[in-house]
């Protein structure tokens, strides 16, 4: 349970940052996974640079914003004015290119990325209750960065600028939207929430090549789930699909082996644990076609 | 035949002479890459129907692609060795697939309904992967048929495969100028006022759904022939996407997008993978290149106006 | 009195048409101007220019004795321009409330600021539906809506381009009233509307544009005494 | 019998009833005006006669038939045709073509898969026929993008022609249109309402004036008042919610 | 259109030069996971053989040989395609290198079907040792269920009940809790299979958890046991239920990962640093010097394969075409890191199984060492199924 909530936070710094960019911008960015790629390597090796967990991920946390703005600056910016299958092209065409630099400065052996020294244990939360100290702070971390951004995105007028640039971006000039550096920004943001993301989730899976692939579909599912441009939207989806996810993988198997043999049940479980989050999705998405929260556009 | 007739012509008369002058240099290497890509300039087209002539983006496309290509194979594995009884039986049941898929999916719009042709995709994409008496994740072999006229070798399908595709291009062709075809790509336009002025617009994109599903099933089925082989990576999500970068590489409702894409893509994807192992970086580069200076993917570049 | 707006030898592309030739424009403070013409002349496409929605080809714009015409639009609007567009623009995605308060600004130093009660007050409707999300309203709500939102910045220029279109007959009379006492309290304004009898009524000078051409400019009572202007550009 | 019958409709938004247990009938034959102050529920009440929205309660009876859960498609095969107070067109599309497309909707099936639509000549012609009806062959072989915001006005009604309808439901036809092509606009309606039913929904109110033969007032979801023009315009409750002390006014 | 004319005349040519390749090279076609989470296997196992094939002079046999590799990104897909190229366009004379057995599963019948020795450096899957097992294929490591039926046997002697056993679901997955239960005679706390290069195991761990065995037995290839040890100790698991492993999990590029919590953990493998002959002895230092890591039984692998080839191509003179003949030169075995290897009709070999145990040398360094033999000249369960002679 706990397990799928703190999966789940992860997943929705990852969607946050997705449902920003993709509900607020327009603008669908598969890289998006790429950004979360990169602030996982730059955690690794800033770590390894300073030795000090923290000041690692905060340098790869500006690092990763930075290169994003660095993107949006030199590329996606061309694009916001395309249809969604350009920039599904253009942004897939820079997951590649992501994916060889990276493969190109540090190899395509996965690195090592350990949790701090100080939450490398358990910890007791309970009485006779143990649980991993690390996975506590991510999801610590995950509910401090929600709470900041639903307040940002829904309660600041910067949060209205975005919204309203995103929707009409002549009008909202013309009202006195500078929206050009707020896009930048805001894809910076997008970034850093993704470095954030890869920084904690390093220590847990395996910084590599590809992580950001198979994880972005999840972050996809979430968005769509919560309804796209909506914050509260990717929480709860987040949360969902953690959940739905990791209790599937931990009780289909069992419940199925009251039922069946064990060579059954281990063949079908992970795969029935595997189509519980898109089953969930297509009937969300049945009953309601626009996601939990349709989001306001 | 489009105004520009007389280049498909030609590519035809030279796909027809390529195997023997291949094997005579040497090179049967290549006629297999070409039957790979004459496979993947179907399975493009089909997706091109629904995607660039209906405005349906699918991200669940590499499902019936794969359905397709398992059926053949777990026919070919139960002991069914004639392709008169394999392909009808495989195209009929991505047909099914498609309409009961798309049945539902239509229900919702834009990126929702591109997430949900994608999760219907993982879904059957994972069924696949957990029966494991036809392979499971690792795949299964599928022998190929029998077709009573010829034997099945590496040459003979070529040949089937371009005659396949031949007739289905020309098909599409007359489809897409059709009435059918004119209704559909004017929903894609404008589908509120489609509905207004009388037009069923479900039934008309569940129809085109259904046609796209078979037309990618039968290309499973070549796969399926080409590789002796029906692995779940075809119906994964990888897969799908790489249909998709085909066709808006190629150009989305241009009529030869999806030939062309595959056909780039895999071409330049061959001679990069030769040439240093970062290709992957090189592809990248080109597909950029292609999306920020040629809008209307590389059939644009042909001058034709994309409706 | 003062020239808050002044444009000298305008012109104006759409790509390679051209669409305004050497428009001339002066606006002095506190007076309300008024744009005329039949469709497609180029009155839309004049303001446009002003915002910087798309930029001048040649000429100059300066607004209170600042060269704006090579700004981009958000630095003008912060100089104080604000547009009642044609076709509302309101924005979808964002709540009744959140389209007003979202750019709310003092760029006039008014010391009665426009604020969200005052514009509730004149469009009562607009607070019934407050919470609602720009897409939900009626045409007419949102153009209630685009009024209020370039009122809440308070501009030391407003500009309406065909602001009563869609509204019932007896909300056109209001914004008519609000006009007036906008006014009276020395705010300029630079109107585009069909309703001519009304802008002489209100308005102090005119300018006629035909295919991008000025081809008559003068106060209410020149327009008021040439009927057979109204006919030959306006074909009243 | 009347052609149109609304019986108890409403429709709801939330805790807002924009269409609230209206009634409403239309006589074959006359152009029946539907006014009302703004957010009344008039474009509400067209989108749910053509089939856009489904209603919350209530029924709707077209020409004898219970159409209130009927598919749009079909409503429009009944003979029931709209057009949309915000232009809503195939814009890459040529005015021919765009007509052309409402054409066949209506003459045969469109599952035909192969042969050549462009060698239907029986479309085209047709096509052209209300091209000139509407005054727009000049602009025949257009994109409808480039066409004049006036130009669109009138197509609009053109596509909602071709379907060959019973009944015209016009919102807002005269929107953002100059004097010019609104005298134009109301010359159509006017010509066509001898031969179509007509709802006109317009706040313009001399042309609902001009045109109309029976004028329904709507507020807050509601017909307030219903009857002939002079009936209506000395209502005094018409006037205080709707039309004020607008004197229909000249304008440019 | 007319750049794919263009692109097509390109191709041909590109292919005609390959094809004036010059004779009497051996061409061995390496196909290896060399990205991704099972990077390190296939990364170790290429180091050693061609270690192997430098410390030969770049010869095999006698004759100068060219190793071509390609990853196959441990997808079964890529690396049909892979295979596919080096078959019909390197069309060499060997392959090896494939880390994993659903991909050597994928690809193996291909390889088989053009009458191509394949020398398995690792995958070892059951399906080519019983009925299946093909006159072409060989695996010069062990059969897949080997190290986990050694493990099977260490813990039942351990007298651990109720042991809580987990593999990802894929062939070598399931060969490995089945060699397990087949020397393992206790009671099973749990069977559980858990997906192919899953990262997370949090899901797992709180089934372990749940299940209160006495003892877990994994088996994690690669990145996944890294993960697993890293996340069973954070947990607070190890120092509770004690961890078993396969020496697959516990290697020194595992141990070089996860660091101190690995001490003490006992594993099995066919192979050790200090196995007392020339020829691993040669390897050790030979590798440590090349590479400036200390090898693993991957590597060793590698290093083997080569040895093989080696020994197999100098018994036929060089002449590679005497497919039978090779074939005999296969079985008949050679000197290996682990001593003189021999092989059963099936292609798999007959050697003992150690006992390891990761301890803190003197120098701080942490180590696998010796701990003890299970079993002497053990051959898979299989073989009696296959026809071969
Ligand atoms: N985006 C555009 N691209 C090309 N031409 C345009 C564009 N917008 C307007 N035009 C052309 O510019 C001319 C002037 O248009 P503008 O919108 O300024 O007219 P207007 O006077 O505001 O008319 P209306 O009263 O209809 O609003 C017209 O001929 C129109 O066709
Ligand atoms: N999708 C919606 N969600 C919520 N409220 C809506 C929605 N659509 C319309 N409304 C509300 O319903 C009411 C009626 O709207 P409608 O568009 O029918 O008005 P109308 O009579 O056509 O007005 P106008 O003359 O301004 O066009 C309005 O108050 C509007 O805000
Ligand atoms: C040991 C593992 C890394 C590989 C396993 N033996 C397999 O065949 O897949
Ligand atoms: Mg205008
Ligand atoms: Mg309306």
């Amino acid at each position: 349970m706990l397990n799928g909530v703190q999966f789940g936070l992860m997943l929705f710094l990852l969607a946050a940052g997705l449902t920003l960019v993709f509900g607020i911008m327009d603008m669908i960015n598969l890289a998006h996974g790429s950004l979360y790629m990169i602030g996982a390597y730059l955690t690794a090796t800033f770590v390894g640079i300073t030795g000090v967990f923290w000041l690692g991920v905060l340098l790869a946390v500006v690092g990763t914003a930075l290169i994003g703005m660095l993107l949006e600056f030199s590329i996606l910016r061309q694009l916001y004015r395309r249809d969604h299958l350009s920039q599904v092209l253009a942004t897939f065409a820079l997951i590649l290119i992501i994916n060889e630099v990276v493969r190109i400065i540090w190899g395509s052996q996965p690195l090592l990325l350990s949790a701090p020294e100080g939450l490398s244990g358990p910890i007791e939360i309970l009485p006779g209750l143990n649980y991993s100290a690390f996975r506590l702070t991510i999801i610590g971390v995950g509910l401090v960065v929600a709470m900041g951004l639903f307040l940002l995105v829904n309660n600041t007028r910067v949060g209205m600028w975005l919204r309203a640039g995103a929707s009409n971006r002549e009008m909202a000039q013309a009202m006195g939207v500078p929206i050009k550096p707020l896009f930048t920004l805001l894809f910076g943001v997008g970034a850093a929430l993704c470095a954030i993301a890869g920084a904690f989730l390093g220590p847990i899976l395996a910084v590599q090549v590809g992580m950001g692939e198979s994880i972005l579909i999840l972050a996809f599912v979430v968005i769509v789930i919560g309804g796209i441009g909506s914050v509260k939207g990717a929480l709860v989806g987040a949360l969902l699909v953690g959940i739905v996810d990791t209790a599937g993988r931990a009780f289909l198997p069992l419940l199925l082996s009251q039922v069946a043999s064990p060579e059954v049940a281990s063949n079908l479980g992970p795969a029935l644990a595997s189509i519980l989050i898109y089953l969930l999705m297509a009937v969300v998405l049945f009953f309601k076609p626009q996601g939990l929260f349709p989001a306001r556009t | 035949m489009p105004r520009n007739w007389p280049i498909p012509l030609v590519l035809l008369g030279l796909l027809l002479v390529f195997p023997p002058i291949a094997s005579a240099t040497g090179l049967e290497f290549y006629t297999g890459l070409v039957t790979k890509i004459m496979i993947f300039a179907l399975a493009a087209s089909s997706l091109n129907l629904i995607l660039g002539y209906g405005g349906m983006v699918s991200f669940g496309h590499a499902a019936y692609f794969g359905v397709g290509a398992y059926a053949a194979a777990i026919l070919a594995r139960e002991g069914v060795s004639s392709a008169w009884v394999i392909w009808p039986v495989a195209m009929v049941l991505s047909g099914l697939l498609a309409f009961l898929i798309g049945a539902i999916c239509l229900r919702t719009r834009g990126v929702y309904f591109i997430m949900i042709t994608l999760a219907f995709a993982q879904m059957i994409y994972f069924l696949v992967v957990s029966f494991k008496q036809y392979g499971g994740e690792d795949g299964l072999r599928a022998r190929r048929p029998d077709f009573g006229l010829f034997e099945l070798s590496d040459t003979t399908l070529y040949y089937l495969t371009l005659a396949v595709l031949t007739a289905v291009l020309y098909a599409l062709y007359r489809l897409v100028n059709s009435r059918f075809g004119r209704v559909l790509q004017a929903i894609r336009e404008n589908e509120s006022r489609a509905a207004t002025i009388g037009y069923p617009v479900y039934q008309f994109q569940l129809a085109a759904f259904v046609i796209a599903g078979v037309l990618a099933g039968l290309a499973g089925v070549l796969m399926a022939h080409y590789t002796q082989y029906a692995s779940p990576n075809l119906l994964a999500w990888q897969q799908s996407g790489h249909l998709m970068m085909m066709v808006i590489l190629g150009g989305v409702g241009q009529f030869w997008g999806g030939v062309l894409g595959a056909a780039t893509l895999l071409i330049v994807e061959e001679i990069l993978q030769d040439l240093t192992i970062y290709w992957q970086l090189g592809v990248g580069l080109i597909l950029l290149l292609i999306v920020l200076f040629a809008p209307m993917g590389i059939a644009g570049l042909f001058g034709r106006r994309a409706r | 009195m003062s020239i808050l707006l002044e444009i000298q030898g305008l012109q104006t592309f759409y790509g390679p048409s051209q669409v305004l030739f050497n428009v001339n424009l002066t606006i002095q403070e506190g007076q309300v101007a008024t744009l005329l013409g039949r469709n497609g002349m180029g009155k839309t496409t004049t303001v446009r220019s002003i915002l910087g929605l798309t930029p001048a080809r040649k000429g100059l714009i300066s607004f209170a004795g600042r060269r704006i015409e090579a700004l981009p639009p958000e630095q003008i609007a912060a100089l104080g321009i604000a547009v009642v567009p044609e076709g509302r623009q309101i924005f979808p995605n964002l709540t009744v409330k959140e389209n007003l308060i979202a750019f709310a600004a003092n760029r006039n130093q008014s010391p009665q600021p426009w604020t969200l009660p005052r514009i509730y007050e004149i469009f009562p409707r607009l607070q019934e539906r407050q919470h609602n999300l720009g897409n939900q309203l009626s045409g007419g709500e949102q153009q209630m809506l685009a009024i209020g939102r370039a009122l809440m910045t308070n501009p030391r220029l407003l500009i309406l381009d065909e602001a009563t279109e869609g509204l019932a007959p007896l909300l056109r009379e209001e914004i008519w009233r609000v006009l007036r006492l906008l006014k009276q309290s020395g705010q300029t304004i630079l109107v585009i509307d069909k309703y001519v009898e009304r802008l002489i009524a209100l308005a102090d000078q005119h300018t006629i544009l035909e295919r991008g051409r000025v081809v008559w400019q003068g106060n209410s009572e020149a327009l008021g005494a040439q009927p057979e202007l109204w006919k030959r550009y306006l074909s009243v | 019998m009347s052609l149109l019958v609304i019986e108890h409709l409403t429709r709801q938004f939330g805790g807002l009833a924009a269409v609230n247990d209206c009634n409403l009938t239309v006589e074959p034959g006359e152009v029946h005006a539907l006014i009302g102050p703004n957010g009344a529920g008039k474009t509400t009440l067209i989108n749910l006669i053509s089939g856009v929205l489904p209603p919350t309660k209530g029924r709707i009876y077209f020409d004898g038939h219970d159409i209130t859960h009927t598919p749009q498609h079909q409503r429009v095969r009944l003979g029931l045709a709209r057009t949309f107070q915000i232009t809503n067109l195939f814009k890459r599309y040529t005015v021919l073509e765009n007509l052309e497309l409402a054409v066949q909707a209506r003459s045969g099936s469109s599952f035909r898969f192969w042969s050549p639509v462009k060698r239907e000549k029986g479309l085209r012609e047709e096509a052209e026929q209300i091209a000139e009806l509407l005054g727009l062959t000049a602009r025949n072989h257009t994109e409808v993008a480039q066409l004049s915001h006036g130009e669109q006005r009138q197509l609009e009604v053109g596509l909602a022609l071709a379907c060959q309808p019973k009944m015209l439901l016009l919102d807002e036809p005269m929107a953002g249109m100059g004097p010019e092509e609104s005298g134009r606009m109301v010359e159509l309606i006017a010509k066509l309402g001898q031969s179509v039913t007509i709802l006109l929904v317009e706040h313009d109110m001399d042309a609902v004036f001009r045109l109309a033969r029976r004028i329904s007032v709507l507020v807050y979801g509601q017909v307030i008042a219903s009857g002939p023009p002079e009936e209506i315009r000395a209502h005094p409750d018409v006037h205080k919610a709707y039309l004020g002390d607008d004197p229909g006014g000249k304008h440019a | 259109m007319k750049r794919i004319l263009w692109l097509m005349v390109l191709l041909g040519l590109a292919g005609f030069s390959l094809s004036l390749a010059q004779p009497r090279t051996v061409k061995i076609g390496f196909v290896s996971t060399l990205s991704g989470g099972g990077a390190a296997l296939g990364i170790d196992a290429r180091d050693g053989f061609n270690l192997a094939v430098r410390l030969l002079n770049n010869q095999l046999g006698g004759l100068p040989v060219e190793v071509i590799v390609a990853d196959d990104q441990q997808n079964p897909d890529v690396a049909r395609q892979a295979v596919d190229r080096m078959l019909k366009r390197e069309r060499v004379d060997f392959m090896t290198g494939i880390i994993f057995s659903n991909i050597l599963l994928a690809v193996g019948d291909a390889i088989f079907e053009e009458k191509i020795h394949y020398i398995s450096l690792n995958a070892g899957p059951s399906e080519y040792a019983g009925e299946r097992c093909n006159p072409y294929f060989f695996n010069v490591a062990w059969q897949n269920d080997n190290l986990h039926e050694a493990m099977g046997q260490y813990v039942n002697t351990r007298r651990f009940e109720n042991v809580f056993i987990l593999a990802p679901n894929y062939p070598a997955g399931r060969d490995a809790l089945t060699g397990f239960k087949r020397f393992y005679k206790g009671k099973i706390a749990a069977e559980v299979y858990n997906r192919l290069n899953q990262l997370d195991f949090s899901a797992e761990i709180a089934q372990i958890r749940a299940a209160k065995p006495k003892a877990v037995y994994t088996f994690q290839p690669g990145a996944m046991g890294v993960n697993f040890i890293k996340q069973y100790a954070e947990a607070g698991l190890l120092r509770e239920i004690p961890l078993f492993l396969p020496g697959f999990s516990a290697d020194a590029d595992v141990i070089r990962a996860v660091g101190r919590p690995m001490v003490g953990i006992y594993n099995s493998s066919h192979w050790a640093l200090e196995l007392n002959n020339p020829v691993n002895q040669r390897f050790v230092e030979e590798f440590r010097k090349a590479y400036n890591r200390t090898p693993t039984l991957y590597a060793s692998q590698g290093y083997d394969a080569a040895l093989m080839l080696d020994a197999a191509i100098r018994a036929v003179g060089g002449d590679v075409s005497r497919k039978d003949d090779l074939r005999k030169a296969f079985l008949a075995g050679f000197n290996s890191t682990r001593g003189p290897l021999k092989f059963n009709p099936n292609g798999y070999p007959i050697q003992n199984y150690y006992l390891r145990q990761v301890v803190q040398a003197p120098n701080g360094e942490i180590i696998n060492r010796l701990a003890g033999n299970i079993f002497s000249n053990h051959s898979d369960a299989y073989v009696s199924q296959c026809k071969l002679k």
